[in-house]
Parts: C-alpha cells; structure tokens; sequence
C-alpha cells in the first residue's frame, strides 16, 4: 500500500472530483472534499517522512521505466510542497463547514467542491511529478479550476479577473509548453531528470537558452513576478474569500517550486546563474516588486486588495531568495513559500470571516469591529506582524535567511533593502489595525460579534501556526536548508 | 543547401504563433481574444508536431503481419510517435479553455451588457 | 528553588498575571488583586537571584535554555549582574507603579482597564525577557514584544491624539528596531557566528575599525528606546498616555530597556577592551553628549510639566549611553548605576505629575504656583525626586553621576565631565523652578478662580472618591490635614516610598557598585580606587 | 520528399492568411467560421506531417466544436467587435517575441532532418533516436497494436490521458458553474438600449 502512496496523492482528489459531481448534495459534496483534504495531508507527511528516511522516491506510473513512461520523483523540496499545499487545503476546506457558500446558488455547491478538488489535484500533480509534459497537463487542470473558481466571486469583477487571469495563463502555459519542446527536440527526453542529464551537452545552443526563457516566463507569468503580476491584484480580491486563502497560499508557491525545479534541477544553478545571468533580471525585479508591492497595498481601499498587493511584495522575497544562489538564500526563499502560505492563508480566511459578518471588503467599513470582534482582531494583528516580519513569527524567520544571504553575497545595500521593505509592511498592516482596533465615531452594531467557530478554527489555525513555526523551525527552516543543500548540491 | 533553409517551417509557425498573440494582446473584443489564443495555440500544437517530421517517413502505424499481428519492420522509416501523443492532450487542453473562457465571457456579457474590455473597463469604475 | 527555575518563573509570572487579569476583568477588585499578588511574587522570585548573581563566578551563571529556534540561535536566558540590577528595577518598580495605576484609574474612572493593566503585565513580561537574555535574539524578540505591549497603553484614550501618538511610537521604534538593530544583529552573526553574550565581547578579533565603528552606530541607534537623537521623538509623544504609562515608560521598563540593551550591548557584544583601544565609540560619546544637551535645553523651554519630564528623560538616558561609550570601567559602572538612580528619581516625578492632576487637573506648570501648599506631600516627594536627577547628595543619583565623571576622566576625555557639569545646571533650570512655584509663590489671584475651578472639578470627582472611595484612611487624612488637596492614598503612598527610595538608594549603591563590578573585569586596568 | 514542400507552403501561406484576416474583421460570426477554417487547414497540414491522429482530432475537436462553441457564444453576445485604435505596445512585443524564438530556431535540427544518433548536440534531431524507437519497437512487443500512438497514449503515457481526461472534466465543471451562475447578476438590457457600440456608458460602481 505505502508504495502507493505518490500516485494515490493525486489520484485521491481526482477520483473524488467526479464523485462530488455525482453526489449533487453540497453536504455530502464538502464532506467528501474535507475528507479528501485531510487523506492527502495524511498521505503527504508520509510521503515527507518517507523522504526524509530513505532519500528519494521514484513511482514508475504504469510500471514503464522512465524515460519510457511517466515517473513521479519525490525528493526532499516536492515532498515539502507537498505538505504545505496538501495541508493548507485540509485547513482551507473545512472552513466554514455549516454556513451556507458565499455567493453560490443551490445547486451548485457540489460543482464548486468538484473545482475545488480539482485545483488540489493540479497542484498536487504538478509538485510531485517527474516529467516535464504532465507538469503541463497538471498545471492546465489548475489552472482551469482556479479561473472557474476565481470567477465565482459575488462581484461581476471576478468574472473580468477570472477572464483576465485565463488569457495571461493561458499565455503563460502556453510558453511552458513551448519551452519543454524545444528542450525535448534538443535532448529528446521528457523526464526532467533525463533531461538535466543531456542538457549539459546541447546548453551551449540558442534553442536551450531560448526554452529556458520561455520557461522562466511562463511560470514567472504564474507565479506574478513582477512585471508579470497583473492578473493577481483583481484575482485575489474578487474571489470568494476561500478561494483567495486557497489560491494565494498554494498557487504561486507551486509555481515557485516549478520555477526552483527549473533553474536548480534541469538547467542547474552554474547555467543559470553563470551562463544565463538570471540573477542580474530577478535581483532588481524582485526587489522592485518588493518595494512597489508594498507600497500599492498601503494605498489599497479594500482589504484583499491589500492583502494581494502584499502578496506581491512577499513574492518578491521568494525570488529574491533564489537570485542569491546561495544556501541562505534559497533557504529563505524555500521557506517563506511555506511561511508566506500559512500568514497569507490565514489573513484571507480572517478577511473571509470579517465578510460573511459585515458583507463588505473594504477597509472603511471596518471600523471599530475589532472591538466586537476581538479574536477576528487579534487573528489579524499576528498575521500581520508576521507579514511584517517581527520575531517570534515565521516572517522573521524568512527575513533571517535572506538578509544573511544578502550579508554572504557582500550586499549590504540588498540587506537593507529588505529591512527596509518589510517596514513598509508595517505602514499597511498598521492601517488595517488603528482601523479595527480604535472604535468608529458612532457605535458599530451591537449584534456584530466573531465569526462561527468553523470559520474562527481555521483562521487561527494557519494563524497559529505562523507563531509555532517562527519558533520552531525544523519543518520549515531545517527542511528548506536541506533542500536548498540538495538543490545546489553542496554537502551539510 | 545551407542550415537555415531547412527552418522555414518553423518559422511559419512562429509567425502564427504570433499573429494569434497579437490577437490576444491588442484586441478588446473578448471572443476575439479567444480566437487568437486558439490560433495561438494551434500553432503551438504545430510546432510540436513539425519537431516529429522525419523527412521520407511515414505516419506511425505499423503494418499488418501474419495472423492478426502488427509488424516490426526496422526498414520503414516512421516519423515521431511522441509528439502527436503530447498533441491530442493539448488539443483537448485547448479546446477545454476555449470552453471555460468562452462560458465566462457569457456572464460578463450578462453582467456588463459588453464583451468589449474598454467598455468593461469604463463600466468599472475609476480603478483599473 | 533552582536558579534556573526562578529564571522561568520570573519571566512566566507577569506573563500568567496577565492571563489572570484578563479571565478577572469583569470582577475589579479580583482584578487588582492579582495585579498586586503578581508583581509582588515577580519581585521575590527576582529577589532569589540576587545573592546567584553575587555569589558566582562569571563563567556559570544560571541558565534557562528553553527551544532552539534556528541552528545556533536559541531562546535562552541568563543572569548575569547587568540583567539582575535591570530585572530588579523593573520587578521592583512594578508594585508601586501597579497600586499608583490602580489608584490613578479608579480617580480618573479610565475605560478599559482590564486590557490596560494586562499590558501593562505584559509589558513586564518582555522587560524581564530583556533582562534575562541569554543572546542577542532572545533580546530582539522580547525588545518587540515590549514596543508592542506597550503600544494599546500608549494609544489608550483610543482618540486623534493617541491614534497619531502611537504611529509615531510604533514607526520610530519598529523602524529603528527593524532596519537598524535587526541589521546589527544580522552583521554580527555574518562576522562571528554567534550571538550569545559573552564577557569581554564576542566582536574581538573578528570586526575592526570601521566595520566596528558603523555596527556601534547601528546597535545605538536601532535601540530607539535608548532615545539617542534624532530617534527621540517617540518620547515625547507617547505623553498622551495615562500618567502610569509614563512611569512605565519612562522609568519602569522601556527606555531602561533601552539603556539597558546599549549597555549589554557595549559589554558582551563588542567589550569593553575594543570599544576602548579602537576609539569605534568617540563618535557615541558625543552623539550623546549632544542629546543630553539639546534635550535639557528643550526640556528648559516646555511648560507642560510631562512634556518637560519627557525631555528630562532623553537627556538623563544619554548619560547612560555616554557611560557606556566611554568604554571605562568606571563610565559603564556609572552608567548601570544610572539605571537604578534614574528609574528610581524619575518615577517618584511622574508619580508626582499624575498626582497633581489627578488632584487639581493641571499639566502646566505655570498653572502651580502654590500647589505645594495644598499636596506638601506630592510636592515635597518632587522635590526629592528631582535632587536625585540634578545628582545632588544625599540622593542616589549624586553617585551615577560622580562615576560617570570618573569614568570621563579616566578615558582621557575631560571634556565630557563639563558636559555632565552643564547638564546639571541645566537640570537644575528646569526642575527646581517647578518646586519653587509650589511652594514659595503665592496662588495667582488670577489663576485662583480657575484654581477654584479645579477645586471644584476636583471636589466632584475626585473628593469625592478620597471620601467614599478610599475608605477611612482617607477621610481621617482629610480631617486631620483640612488645608490638604492630596490625590488619593492609592496615588500618594507609592510617590513618597519611592521618594524614600531615592535617599535609600544613595546609602545602598555600594551594593550595586558590587554587583556590577564583574562585569567591567576586561575593562582596560584603570579603575575607579585609584 | 521535396515535392511536398511547395504544398506544405501554400497550406502555410494559407494559414497565414486566414489567421491576418481573423485579425482584421470585425464581423465575429465570419471570424468564427475563419477560425474553424483554421483549424481544418493546420488538420491537412498535420496530415502532411504525418500526425494523422493529430490531424483527425483537430478536425474534429478544433474545427469542430471550437467553432460551434465560438458560434453559441456569439448567439448569446453581439456578433459585431468594435472599431479599436491599431495598438503599437503589442506589435512591439510580439515582433520581439517572434524574434527572440526564431533566433532560438538556429541551432535547431532541420526540419524533417532524420538526426544521427542519441547524442544531444545543435542541429541534431536527437529526438527520434532517444525513446521514440523504444515505443516503435515496444508497441509492437507489448501490446500488438497497429497505431503507435495509441499505445503510446493508452499505456506508457497513459497517465497523461488520464490528466487530459480530467482536464475536459475540470472545464465541464467550469462551465456548468459558470453558466448556472446566481441569476441576481444578469444586467438585463434597459429597453431600446442597443448592448453593442455603446461606449458612452457611464460609469457605474459595482455593487
């Protein structure tokens, strides 16, 4: 059975899709897909422990030995994606269990259960495969579910965004797909590990340089490096509050793995960074990106807005963390894909449950309700000095690795800058705070309290998580050290 | 006959490719832009199956033998199996985005009463 | 009771008080109780330390490792005699601030006092993590909880002024603290792959000149509860909070914690030996010695008594700061000294401040004249208080200061005992006139209706509770001294202890002279018996 | 074969054609017959190119259904796009994407180059002597199946069709959800307001 494990990972979700389908009841629809959620959690920290003792797992789909067929390779970074997004869904899903949905009609929960499995599934799928072509297929399901899901927010803004987001990533996958041909015409295999194997040969040719930017593209476009993050502003803010706590905390961080299986695994650190010079593109954008994705989200007037712009400026940690090409580095970057999902999760399911209370996103009409809402408040005041990044949470953690990569790298100016960009952090979480803590000039409704405990125990359980790992770093820093060891091939 | 000749149809497919990227990129129209990320993506699907062309061979599938069996002829000169298998999964992928692109420009049309994004744009307000 | 359990049970106690003061909130004298109950166990248990402190040798000092955080950085703590004299004032500080809170709250009816004083243990809590801090990340992160602790205490009145009040707190010192103080950190990690606090520095030998020179200017200045300028702002700000929260700031916890992290900091990250033969901290010297001027003449130019106090702290952390970079054993005994002498003089006068306006709700000080006659405790409590601040004997403060010009001669910096002389005049210009006004002018015939006006105020709100309020003590006080406008008991008991305080002090700093002694051994061999 | 050459340009020439013309009209309802034109003449093309399962499927999918599905939602929108200003900013960008990918064919193999063997090197199709004759071998080893790809498809990539199924799945659930939306969002056309050609809305907030 445990042999298993990798393809029933995917598998798992995928069958249970369907099912809700044909359930047609949204009770038993989000029964199954919190089942289902939970499973692949289940299934994942195996997998992540498995990893851990024996090295990596190779699942030959079918039996047929790759490069004939499709493997599934699980080595340390995919099996820690792996728990992150499987876990994130197992909190995400629950959310709310026993309100009705937000902005769906009868009829159609269990479809939207169906996507919402689906997405999982992608995701899953993209993390733990080998090859490059179903990476594709994978990322396709994705992202179809989550233009579909995008668009079901209650605004007629979300079906722009969602349309929006359809065109880019289409875009954006489309390059992928042409990137992989013209690595497979040059190398003539499919699997990523076969392929980083012939690669050396060819990686002098302009076709290899040539698949190797549409690559990067295409998943940048995914991940919302800036300048390619329009789609995400609208995206985030539009969608139904657990989609944006779903999507934000998993999608761009598997692109970010795609992105690090790109650079690390296939082409290797030495072409990248040494042929290609990608750091000499992703260190000034990112720190861009740092600096005007936080300084948009100060201006923001709606709360998820906000909180997407920042997700910007966090993006720009990540890739930040990866242009060093350094084991700090890296393990900052690795590490905040994990830290950011739990603070960023959390605060849109806190958003979600200032929502189905008040009926409204934008930030004026939050005033004072912290003080009848003082779990929702305090929820947020963590999940903001973690976005900040202050110590005792997981975004310190993350600023730690990267400011010492910066320090190793000799860039004391890059070093500063990040400092200096998470102070832009406070600016914007501390408006959100002197909005909801002071009280309003009139008295806010007395019946306004916290949302219901089934939206109130998710919240605080990514919310509470970000103090556990900004304390005990094992399953984030230790693991993301380790990978970020294995991905430059530097020994312990 | 130099290197380069040889890349003619490559390039053709570039240059649909990036007629179909134009489409998407300049135009407002919603179902236009649709039509050009399908000939955008066509013509990725084409590219893919110009790399499986093996000049004199022919398409991969094997003669008859004796008894109801297939033939292995080492002889016969077959071009590429893979990429038209990558091909028939993207052509569906392809067309399964038109489908949700086009049900979503559906709604917005219910929800603007324009599938034009300047329109859409205008109808949005002051924010981008 | 091992030491290493007191350590814990130091830091845990104002953290659990703080529970048990938000689970009581609904039931005030419960609530209170456990405030008092609280502080004075921390204080014991503080208390047990002390002769662990004195009686070991540098090398094993008691310890609590509690989790590593990150490989090499753990949460840990550790008395050593810098952190005991720190944890001592702010435990010690605790019980008079607690029952001056109490009895100023229940005077002035406050809203949200259960989420004030669970701050207020709260912000304890981080103090004493300071003072206990093993490395530099235990320091940072408890330093942050302090600011964030104490930020619902300073914006309390939740009005335009606090909300701007506390922007100002929060920016200058999650700024600092970020983009200064982290960086330090992280440089110091990038040089010698440690962080722990280690006697005689952990930078010897791995930072020189310059490198040196600019990670004393980013831990100095990243402290930004030490107040040195142009980072002084939030000080002054932060006066809109209730007068307890002054005296939480300004003496008990904060910018002692700032002090106090300039110091540890001068002591077991860079030692005394570097600082002093690399001449990286001639630059601190007079970054401070400007401070300590410009704030005294400033503070000579405010009539709001709090504000005037606001600046008087600023220019009074600065000797501080200046003992500490003048990288003397006598300049950093001083310097700690100062610590104690200063908290336990400035206390006394935001006590005192409070109770005037508790009293007679006045804030000016030209509004005074004569108040000494109605409060000749308050007053005659502020008068100690500041004898103390100027340095005069028989006060405490008198021998901070005579250190600290020992400290300057010894380094060959002469100029700086001037500095410490012009600054107590100057100390002088701007408390004593308070005092004067009290009791030799006359009450203004001019002033007299609105200090009527006041009376009047005061007998409906506040006689009232000394009355009613205060049970009988109170009232037999108010018969037997019918000319007297005291704030209530709650208010007045704890300003003329700590006053005593100030003169006790002044008797016992060989005490502290002795327990901060070990921590100056690497310092360059001049010492203070020469 | 170098006869087929001037056929493969003329269905090139063609396409290139019919792509510019969807380009410029504005008549949708015509652009969306050009579209599944497109897709029958890119069919005939892959013919030549011998991906004959390609080409049936591109037929019938691409000519197909895209063009019926182009057509609906024409039905249900407005089959008339409005006149718009020529865009500099995206020529640009496609110009210099197109560049950027023709500079990347140079070190290509030739088109319908046989290549020389498995070694990876510019110019080599190195692609039908790496996997490619195991799967020619093996279909007829292993499964005995006359179509290559379909083997190819059904077992040692089978996983990929697997994916693909739950891609059509995964739009299905799409377009159900999308097209049984909340019927409080329908904006219903105020009486005698023409949907199309009316760029003088005013601006309206949401909601």
């Amino acid at each position: 059975m445990t042999e298993h494990l990798p393809v029933l990972q995917v598998a798992l979700p995928l069958v249970a899709a369907p099912l809700c389908v044909l359930l047609r009841n949204r009770h038993a629809a989000r029964g199954l897909a919190v089942l289902v959620s939970w499973l692949a959690l289940a299934i994942a920290c195996t997998l992540l422990s498995q990893v851990q003792d024996v090295g990596v797992i190779s699942y030959k789909l079918g039996g047929w030995a790759p490069p004939l067929g499709i493997e599934y390779r699980i080595d340390l970074l995919n099996a820690y994606v792996l728990v992150l997004v499987a876990s994130i869904g197992a909190v995400v899903f629950p959310f709310g269990f026993g309100t009705p949905e937000q902005g769906l009609r009868e009829g159609q929960q269990h479809l939207y259960y169906a996507a919402l499995l689906l997405c999982l599934c992608g995701l899953l799928g993209i993390t733990i495969t080998g090859d490059a072509f179903n990476v594709f297929v994978f990322l396709e399901i994705a992202s179809l579910s989550s233009y579909t899901l995008i668009s079901l927010g209650r605004s007629r803004r979300a079906l722009t965004a969602g349309f929006s987001y359809l065109i880019l990533g289409s875009i954006g996958g489309t390059f992928i797909l042409l990137g992989i041909g013209m690595l497979y015409m040059m190398t003539g295999s499919l699997n990523i590990a076969d392929m980083a194997e012939q690669l050396p040969l060819v990686s002098g040719t302009r076709t290899v340089w040539m698949a190797f930017a549409f690559m990067v593209i295409g998943t940048s476009i995914k991940l919302a490096v800036f300048p390619l993050h329009q789609w995400l502003p609208n995206a985030y803010s539009y969608a139904p509050g657990v989609v944006s706590a779903f999507l934000s905390a998993t999608a761009t961080k598997v692109s970010y793995y795609v992105l690090a299986r790109i650079i690390f695994t296939l082409f290797g650190a030495a072409f990248v960074f040494e042929t290609m010079g990608l750091q000499r593109l992703l260190m000034p954008l990112s720190v861009l990106a740092m600096f005007l994705g936080s300084a948009a989200a100060i201006y923001q007037r709606d709360l998820k807005r906000l909180l997407a712009y920042s997700s910007i400026a966090q993006i720009g940690y990540m890739t930040l963390g990866l242009s060093f090409a350094n084991v700090s580095g890296l393990t900052g970057g690795i590490a905040h894909l994990f830290n950011h999902a739990l603070m960023k999760g959390g605060l849109f399911l806190v958003v979600a449950g200032i929502v189905y209370r008040i009926g409204s996103s934008k930030i004026e009409d939050m005033r004072g309700i912290g003080r009848s809402m003082p779990l929702t408040l305090a929820a947020f005041v963590i999940g903001g000095l973690s976005l900040i990044g202050v110590p005792g949470t997981v975004g310190f953690i993350s600023k730690w690795y990267l400011v010492l990569a910066a320090l190793e790298a000799g860039s004391m100016l890059i070093a500063f800058m990040i400092l200096a960009s998470s102070l832009l952090a406070v600016v914007y979480v501390w408006r959100v705070v002197e909005v909801l803590y002071f009280p309003a000039e009139q008295d806010p409704s007395s019946e306004l309290k916290d949302p219901p405990w089934s939206m109130l125990i998710p919240s605080f359980l990514l919310i509470g998580a970000t103090i556990w790992f900004g304390l005990q770093t094992d399953l984030t820093a230790g693991v993301a050290g380790d990978a970020a060891r294995m991905l430059l091939e530097v020994a312990e | 006959m130099s290197e380069t000749v040889g890349l003619w149809n490559y390039w053709a497919v570039i240059a649909l490719m990036m007629i179909g990227l134009y489409i998407v990129m300049a135009r407002d129209n919603l179902v236009k832009k649709m039509m050009g990320l399908s000939i955008f993506q066509v013509a990725a699907i084409m590219f893919y199956v110009s790399m499986g062309k093996v000049t004199g061979g022919t398409a991969p599938i094997l003669p008859p033998g004796p008894d109801h069996t297939v033939l292995y002829d080492p002889a016969i000169l077959y071009s590429n199996p893979l990429p038209h298998v990558l091909m028939l999964t993207a052509i569906v992928v392809g067309v399964a985005t038109t489908a949700l692109g086009l049900s979503i420009v559906v709604r917005i049309y219910e929800a603007y009463g324009t599938v034009e994004e300047d329109e859409i744009v205008v109808l949005d307000g002051e924010q981008p | 009771m091992s030491p290493s359990t007191a350590i814990g049970l130091a830091i845990a106690l104002p953290l659990l008080g703080a529970v048990g003061i938000q689970l009581t909130g609904s039931r005030p004298n419960l609530r209170e109780a456990v405030t008092i109950i609280t502080s004075l166990l921390t204080f014991a248990v503080v208390l047990t330390l002390y002769p662990v402190v004195t009686g070991l040798a540098p090398h094993n000092r008691p310890e609590l490792e509690l989790l590593t955080v990150l490989p090499g950085v753990a949460l840990a703590f550790q008395v050593e005699p810098l952190g005991m004299l720190y944890a001592l004032v702010a435990a010690g500080l605790w019980i008079p601030t607690g029952l001056y809170a109490i009895g100023y709250c229940r005077g002035h009816d406050e809203q949200n006092q259960t989420r004030f004083f669970t701050c207020f243990a709260l912000a304890i809590f981080a103090a004493l993590g300071i003072a206990f801090a093993r490395n530099l990340f235990t320091l940072f992160l408890f330093y942050e909880i302090l600011t964030l602790s104490t930020y619902p205490l300073v914006t309390h009145y939740g009005n335009d002024d606090a909300k701007a009040a506390g922007r100002t707190y929060l920016g200058i010192l999650l700024t600092t603290s970020v983009l200064f103080l982290l960086m330090a950190i992280l440089w110091t990690w990038n040089l010698t792959g440690t962080m722990e606090f280690k006697l005689g520095g952990i930078l010897a030998g791995k930072a020189e000149g310059p490198v040196v020179a600019a990670l004393l200017a980013l831990y100095a200045f990243g402290t930004g509860k030490a107040a040195l300028m142009p980072f002084h702002r939030w000080l002054p700000a932060a006066m809109v909070a209730p007068t307890p929260v002054s005296a939480l700031l300004h003496a008990v916890a904060i910018v002692k914690a700032g002090v106090f992290t300039v110091l540890k900091i001068i002591v077991y990250v860079f030692g005394i030996d570097l600082l002093g033969r690399s001449g990286a901290s001639d630059w601190l010297m007079w970054a401070a010695a400007f401070t300590l001027l410009s704030s005294s003449v400033i503070a000579l130019s405010k009539d709001n008594l709090k504000a005037r106090l606001a600046y008087s702290t600023i220019s009074q952390l600065s000797y501080i700061v200046l003992g500490g970079a003048l990288a003397t054993a006598a300049g950093i005994l001083g310097g700690g000294l100062h610590i104690a002498m200063h908290a336990m003089g400035k206390i006394t006068l935001f006590f005192c401040a409070g109770a005037i306006f508790v009293a007679s709700h006045k804030k000016n000080i030209s509004d005074m004249d004569g108040i000494g006659r109605a409060m000749p405790f308050t007053m005659g409590a502020f008068f100690l208080g500041s004898m103390s601040i100027i340095g005069l004997p028989p006060m405490g403060g008198s021998w901070s200061k005579w250190y600290l010009a020992m400290g300057a001669a010894d380094g060959n910096n002469a100029i700086f005992i001037a500095v410490l002389m012009i600054s107590s005049l100057l100390s002088i210009g701007y408390l004593m006139p308070v005092v004067g006004r009290a009791f030799l002018f006359p009450p203004k015939v001019s002033e007299h209706s609105h200090g009527e006006h006041g009376h009047g105020e005061h007998g409906h709100s506040e006689h009232g509770h000394g009355e009613h309020g205060h049970g009988p003590i109170s009232a037999w006080l108010a018969r037997i001294f019918p000319g007297f406008h005291e704030a209530p008991l709650l208010c007045v008991a704890p300003l003329c202890v700590t006053a005593i305080g100030c003169i006790l002090l002044f008797f016992y700093a060989e005490d502290i002279y002795n327990l901060l002694l070990p921590i100056t051994q690497s310092a360059p061999a001049v010492t203070v018996e020469r | 074969m170098p006869d087929l050459l001037p056929i493969e340009a003329l269905l090139f020439g063609f396409l290139l054609a019919t792509a510019v013309v969807i380009a410029r009209l504005r008549d949708l309802f015509a652009a969306a017959m050009l579209t599944g034109m497109f897709s029958l003449l890119s069919a005939g093309l892959f013919t030549l190119m011998d991906a004959v399962d390609v080409a049936f499927t591109e037929a019938a999918v691409g000519a197909g259904i895209s063009t019926v599905l182009m057509l609906g939602t024409l039905a249900l929108t407005s089959r008339q796009e409005n006149q718009q200003p020529t865009r500099l900013m995206p020529f640009v960008i496609v110009l210099l994407v197109g560049a950027a990918l023709v500079w990347g064919t140079l070190d290509m193999p030739a088109y319908g180059s046989p290549g020389t063997g498995p070694i990876p090197a510019a110019g080599n199709a190195v692609i039908h002597h790496r996997v490619a004759p195991d799967y020619i071998r093996g279909t007829q080893q292993d499964f005995g199946l006359p179509n290559i790809v379909t083997a190819v498809l059904g077992s040692y990539r089978g996983y990929d069709t697997l994916g693909e199924t739950a891609v059509i799945f995964t739009a299905a659930v799409g377009v159900l959800l999308m097209l049984s939306g909340p019927a409080t969002r329908r904006r219903e056309p105020a009486p005698g307001e023409n949907p199309q050609a009316d760029a003088t809305v005013q601006p309206e907030l949401d909601q």
